[in-house]
């Protein structure tokens, strides 16, 4: 059984992000899907500082100061790209412009819920950034997320014990184990890694799973950290 | 690919319902989509309601459509143009509902509307007939007015130029109510002087960007008189 | 006895307003003030469909049709002018960004309390456009109107009979009579026209009028009617 | 004559009070006004209230206000930034109260009071932690959370260009929080790296009109790294 690599699990979303897509970029994992929409597609990604068409990481030499992403990291912008001010990209996130919202998580619940601004030691300074907004103002909100903690604890879980962001608003999870949806009746799984069961799938996740009739297998091609990245 | 051009106006305006709820930008006769609103008269849409800042002036564009008893009701800040007839008739009739709001609170409710802001407190109306009915509420002890979101199942938009994906650039004070009324539709259809590349315009340069563009229709502006 | 022109009232209200002022010229009357700024001062007029800096009407041939001001009327933008949204002008003129609102008017109560936006006519549909906005939301609020009515009715009177825009605004009015401060005490007279003495004055106001002790004469150079007006 | 322009940081700092509330923008260190934060610390000024997006990097500008002592309070989304050390140890230690709002209501609350909007509802933070101790109401079902304006007495922002009326124009992501806090302030300082002709700015270009801003020091950039 071969876990993918976070650069697997954005590879992944990207495959099913569609022609002419909106998308907000959260920080972390999420800010490396704009590396792997196929071939042909136009999707636009979105920043909360305030960039439309956010473009891949710059070549070497062609590195522009002003020219950042949620998490900091220097982007380009394509073209068609368009700048805002920050009171309007949060318009675009609050206002349901956004076709979809791709974020990372400490925790999601079988209900949706979402928690990924705070855990529970008090003596780490919390951050919201535009998680809260995003959550509510996306018409979906996608998460990505390692299956489990560093030391095996399930991230998908029956309830949240961290501070929730926003209850009842995640659709679709990738992990690196399995993409799931999240249903009226709890997660359902779509996919799996090749040589993960059901059984230990579940042993992982602190929720009851469902599997799709059609459960797929999981798979993304091999990709190295780009130089660029 | 991200084309949002479409081939014709009446295209452009097919699929407006009776009954739906139309934002139309302009202040008088800068920045007004009049050839959409006259291809939405053609269309024959009825029992509209129509948010925009004024009630149409001589017979064309929102002054037809009311004039032909389209519309039921007006959302507006100034019916009172350069020549209203076709307004004040039908007002004096009692064939059109009027909803007057102060011209910041309507804009401010459409950009609530296009923000994902509910409601607001503003002091704008407070003790005035235009409050009435309203809730009012004191925040250090001044009276406010709550006025809640308007959004559109369509808004009808007019820029100077656009690209494919829906990139918008304004001229002069042709700009006002377009940004604005952009945001606040579930169908935004700009009709544009003309068309450029993508890529042509200055990222720090676009005035409406794409994201809140659903179709882009080419009216040449008729020579300056 | 020589009343002043409403282009003599409008450059009266021009000559009280310092280098450097931000100031919104309301429909009729008020847009003539800018044609009358005292050489050397610069102020920068702002007009509700999103024109900061608006200049003197067009040189003929020389007509931007998508350059208008709040009354309609083709206007030129000086060096140093911008463009925003509606939303925008709003937010200056709702803000408290404005260091002046000149607005023409119905009625002026000694309260302060502004008429202009309905008569008492039911079949004259109203008009609001940004009066409730400008009265609310400028530093200062100043009314340019004539004295009477064309039937020679009062327009500064005890209590408003038609609907108000917004109570206790009006600080100052110019009209082709005279020259008022609002205070507390009601209608003080600054400035009032040659030949006319205070009973005079008086008759044709409907509330107690006080005089300031410097009461001067209020008079204007004679103004013809531009070309380009 | 309009000049906006003052001939140092220390000039354009000067009359910052104890106890001011100062609005700064940026995100991260893009956009952010670090020679006027530096300023801000030569002067002086204690128990400010600082409104930012975030908490400081590193040891220049905002963290070395914190580090030294100086705010009271910190209103931003996202104090965890890279190396935030400097507030860190003042909130472990509790030296600087947080109030953490979503970064998008920060932001809508800077602009409702540069807006003379009081006050608006928004879903974002309904039910969570952060709506704790605030009026919650339902529209249309749905819970909403009663948000107030934020105002500074002085807003630090930074711009690409200005000419001396105080009209500014923004490159690329530099933009930010910029155009939002210039609105909001009493007085608003803007550094800019360059003076350009008043005129030579396209109005349809200008990104915060001159209204908005009150004073503009020139910080030439440091070459690019």
């Amino acid at each position: 059984m071969t876990p993918l690599s976070r650069r697997q699990i954005a590879w992944r979303a990207a495959q099913d992000l569609p022609d002419g897509a909106y998308v907000n970029l959260g920080i972390g994992l999420p800010t490396l899907v704009s590396d792997y929409i196929p071939e042909g597609r136009e999707v636009v990604f979105h920043s909360e500082n305030g960039v439309l068409g956010l473009g891949p990481a710059p070549a070497p030499g062609e590195e522009d100061p002003d020219l950042i992403n949620a998490g900091r990291g220097l982007v380009t912008i394509v073209p068609g790209g368009a700048i805002v001010h920050h009171n309007d990209a949060f318009l675009i996130i609050r206002g349901g412009h956004l076709d979809y919202s791709l974020l990372g998580a400490f925790q999601v619940s079988a209900a949706g819920d979402l928690a990924n601004w705070a855990t529970d030691d008090p003596t780490f300074p919390p951050g919201l950034g535009g998680a809260m907004d995003l959550a509510v103002g996306a018409k979906e909100v996608r998460v990505l997320i390692e299956h489990t903690t560093k030391d095996g604890r399930p991230r998908l879980v029956a309830r949240c014990t961290y501070p929730l962001t926003a209850a009842r608003c995640v659709k679709r999870i990738y992990t690196n184990l399995a993409v799931l949806d999240v249903t009226e009746a709890g997660f359902v799984v779509r996919e799996m890694v090749a040589g993960l069961d059901a059984p230990a799938l579940q042993r992982l996740t602190d929720a009851p799973l469902a599997f799709a009739p059609d459960c797929g297998v999981l798979k993304a091609p091999p990709l190295g950290e780009r130089a660029r990245g | 690919m991200i084309d949002k051009r479409v081939a014709s106006l009446a295209e452009a305006v097919a699929d407006v319902k009776d009954g739906s709820t139309v934002l139309c930008s302009g202040f008088g006769s800068v920045g007004e989509p009049v050839e959409l609103i006259e291809a939405l008269h053609a269309q024959g849409a009825r029992d509209l309601v129509i948010v925009a800042n004024n009630a149409g002036l001589g017979d064309t564009g929102l002054a037809r459509l009311i004039g032909s008893g389209r519309v039921r009701k007006i959302i507006c800040s100034f019916p009172r143009t350069a020549d209203p007839h076709c307004f004040d008739e039908a007002y004096r009739a009692g064939k059109i509902e009027l909803e007057l709001v102060p011209q910041g609170t309507l804009s401010e409710r459409i950009r609530a509307g296009g923000a994902g802001i509910t409601a607001f407190y503003t002091r704008v109306s407070a003790g005035t007939d235009i409050a009435k009915g309203k809730e009012v509420r004191l925040f250090n002890g001044e009276p406010h007015v709550l006025e809640e979101a308007i959004r559109g199942d369509f808004a009808f938009i007019r820029a100077e130029s656009a690209d494919r994906w829906g990139n918008l650039v304004y001229r002069r004070a042709a700009r006002n109510f377009n940004p604005v009324m952009a945001c606040a539709a579930e169908v935004t259809v700009a009709q544009v002087a003309r068309i450029v590349e993508l890529g042509s315009i200055d990222p720090d340069h676009v005035h409406t960007p794409g994201i809140f563009v659903d179709r882009v229709v080419v009216v040449p502006r008729s020579p300056r008189a």
